[in-house]
């Protein structure tokens, strides 16, 4: 079970803020190509994943009990 | 109070300025990020920001320790606030203190730029004619702006 | 409170920054100049700072008019403390509004570097061992300093 | 008579914070000129002369009712 959280705009294309996947293991790419499926204008191209609270690269591995934020471009400051 | 935190009250400036003052600081500068009304002759009525808040505070603690390794003897502080700010409140506060003035200057700077490249906060403008997320992407062409 | 002011109580930051803050202002860049208690090694018991008054509030005034002409809409509040400081106390402070945060910087060094060389304020160290007016001759050398 | 200021350390080695110097008109070079005969140790090379509140040049005039200030390197900040 993969922990799943959308922020920002993601937060509204997804119509939640969280939820669960589960799933063993994929990796980013594989989580993004499944956003992008499943949640149409998601726009993945833009979106940075984070596990379990740092950036991730596409080929990273992600494991069942991580948690993974969905980062749009970040406008903080 | 934090070193380096999101808060959804308004922020205190002074606090964060007492922080990092220390007996060997000569230099203390200090940003604050303010909501602007007008920006390429659109109104804002307010902005909503959101935090992905564990992560947020743990970047800001990065880049303090990335600051603290580029200058040497400056101390770090940075908060930045979350929901709902109206005209001229203050999204983002950096304190930083250094024995001499240019370092305290230099790494106040790196701070604002890195936050704007690291920090998974986000920002909503809301006008009088509709609102978006604002982020790097223009995908996501502004809605009621020209 | 004036905008350009020598004064002889402790700084209160907070009222000059409130001064440039408007609603077309999206940063504020703050310095404040503290009392060092360790320069190369030499312990400052305390400082004392002496103004010609009324010429350095005019410097400061014509500071900001600089800056107002090199960086359009910046707004600026500059003061700074005589008499007795101990450690830590603010000497100086520049408070400086703009709608973007670069001009905010660059605004606000420049102020500083400015007030060093033209405004006729004069500061003496004391050490346990002696004191001495500080200025950027060196035909006096420092009291009991390596 | 135009009235002169001491300020830091010439106003130590002048002993006074100010006085009043009895001349219808002289230049900034000969008021600097007299200040250095007159108090010694003033170090008149590294002073400059306000005139009413302004910095001024060496070959400028003071006249009778102008106020002077001696300014020596700042150190402010």
């Amino acid at each position: 079970m993969i922990t799943l959280k959308y922020f920002a705009r993601l937060r509204d294309v997804a119509g939640k803020g969280e939820e669960t996947l589960d799933r063993e293991e994929l990796t980013v790419s594989e989580l993004l190509d499944w956003a992008e499926q499943t949640y149409p204008g998601f726009g993945a191209d833009n979106v940075q994943v984070a596990v379990n609270e740092d950036y991730a690269l596409k080929e990273d591995t992600i494991r069942s009990g991580d948690v993974c934020a969905f980062i749009p471009p970040v406008s903080g400051g | 109070m934090k070193p380096f935190e999101i808060v959804e009250e308004p922020i205190d400036v002074k606090q964060y300025m007492d922080y990092v003052l220390h007996p060997s600081a000569g230099a203390v500068t200090v940003f604050t990020g303010n909501v602007r009304e007008w920006t390429h002759g659109v109104r804002t009525l307010y902005l909503s920001y959101e935090a992905y808040v564990p992560m947020a505070e743990k970047k800001m603690a990065e880049i303090g320790a990335e600051m603290e390794e580029k200058w040497p003897g400056v101390r770090v502080a940075i908060a930045h606030r979350i929901g709902e700010l109206q005209i001229s409140d203050i999204a983002v506060v950096i304190a930083v203190s250094s024995p001499h003035r240019k370092a305290a200057y230099e790494a106040n700077e790196y701070a604002i730029d890195r936050i704007k490249e690291v920090v998974p906060i986000w920002k909503k403008e809301i006008w009088e004619d509709g609102e978006e997320w604002i982020g790097a992407q223009k995908k996501y062409p502004s809605k009621g702006v020209e």
